[in-house]
């Protein structure tokens, strides 16, 4: 691989969907909202990023999250176009 | 306000009867409207079944020592039906069951109101009971569901199954 | 001219509308006809009540391998009564539930048929389920009731649950 | 106590309603009798003799028993007038 190359890669970004339910919602004070993050982000690094954007009261430690519709693990890697939701403690029943 | 950003999670994509196809066979769907209790027990009729068993979760006036007046379930529903989907499919592998079909109303409740039922036919009593009860309770650990409580004093939050 | 000898234990003495307000102030009852479920489920409403479990007895198309036609139930009345009361008395000290109500049916039923119906109320999910399960074992175990089963070649033998 | 009322004692009888379910009413053929035995029987020895009259396939021990509508001990005295049934393994549900 040339140089080139590797600068191309690290400068590339991945476009996520985001959306949010139950307090979240509240503290995003939105839905839904499509952010635009470096390829190489993790879902926890995303977290982390959104948190200081919405100022979360939860800590990553206390939620789940899900790709695109399944649940997943944090270690899972994401992908431009992906759609990715943090699962606060669920109260159904 | 707060509604706003939650509209999508009050109400689903589906109309009545998709809900109840998806319920049929897949065995779990979100419903935004009052669960038609003998149309899932129809729906789970079998002759070679000596047992049914089923549970009614039903939205109570008090939690602890504080009054609820109405309550509202928001849901993230298309998770809910894949993890729904791979519940039910759990449940048929661990126990001798037939069939067995689950549904979480959303939106706003009232007191005696059903949010949640789950039935479960089998052949003999004991894996029905143990499949209904084991259903539930995956469901309240996984299923995307949140509730928000309001009280007479016209304050509300968000309850969590697992504090 | 076995009839004959049965027909003491194929109907009871007391009318339905009896029969279903017996079920609400002592928990038991027999009946000679279908059971009618959401009669019994109305109730046993109750807004403090989270938790309603319920369990119906059906009549299968087969027992073992043997292809069952239909069955008939026969009933000892009075010992019923007075057992099923106190069945339900046990179950409200065993566990924390609100109410709890069981119904068993005699006289000739086809598959299908609900034989036995017990539902619980509670405010909590888990003695809803023990009890209700408990209330059932215990019916099978102590309750004064019969069955005879009918095959496709006519035999029919008396069935026991102890053996 | 003297000796003629011992005598009398002895000869005293007392009546009992026997109802028959199930397999016994089948192999009674009846759904109830009224026998009349001596004052002092026993559950287990009125079983007996009803078995000696009726040919009963159960075996006692695999029998329960209720007086007057309730179930009793095997153990349990009978008195004039009082309802006996012998219990057969119960098959509800």
């Amino acid at each position: 691989m040339s140089n080139t190359a590797v600068v191309t890669i690290a400068d590339a970004t991945m476009d996520i969907n985001v959306l949010y339910f139950a307090s979240l919602a509240d503290e995003a004070n939105c839905q839904q909202e499509t952010v635009t993050v470096q390829q190489s982000t993790s879902l926890i690094e995303l977290y982390e990023q959104l948190c200081q954007k919405h100022r979360f009261s939860r800590p990553q430690s206390e939620l789940r999250v899900a790709i695109n519709d399944y649940f997943a693990k944090w270690t899972d890697a994401i992908a431009d176009g992906d759609s990715v939701v943090f699962i606060t403690p669920v109260a159904g029943g | 306000m707060t509604d706003n950003v939650h509209s999508h999670s009050m109400t689903i994509k589906r109309s009545v009867d998709e809900v109840y196809k998806l319920a049929e066979r897949d065995g779990f769907a979100l419903l935004d409207t009052a669960i038609n209790e003998d149309r899932l027990k129809n729906t789970l009729d079998d002759d070679s079944c000596g047992a049914f068993v089923c549970f009614e979760g039903r939205v109570r006036n008090h939690n602890n020592a504080t009054s609820v007046e109405r309550l509202t379930y928001y849901g993230y529903e298309d998770l809910a039906l894949n993890q729904g989907r791979a519940i039910i499919e759990e449940a048929k592998k661990r126990f001798e069951i037939t069939h067995a079909i689950a549904i979480h109303r959303i939106g706003a409740l009232e007191i005696g109101d059903v949010a949640v039922w789950v039935g479960v036919v089998s052949a003999h009593r004991y894996p029905a009971f143990d499949a209904c009860r084991w259903i539930l309770d995956t469901i309240k650990a996984d299923i995307p569901v949140w509730k928000q409580e309001y009280y007479e004093n016209d304050a509300s939050k968000w309850l969590s199954n697992n504090g």
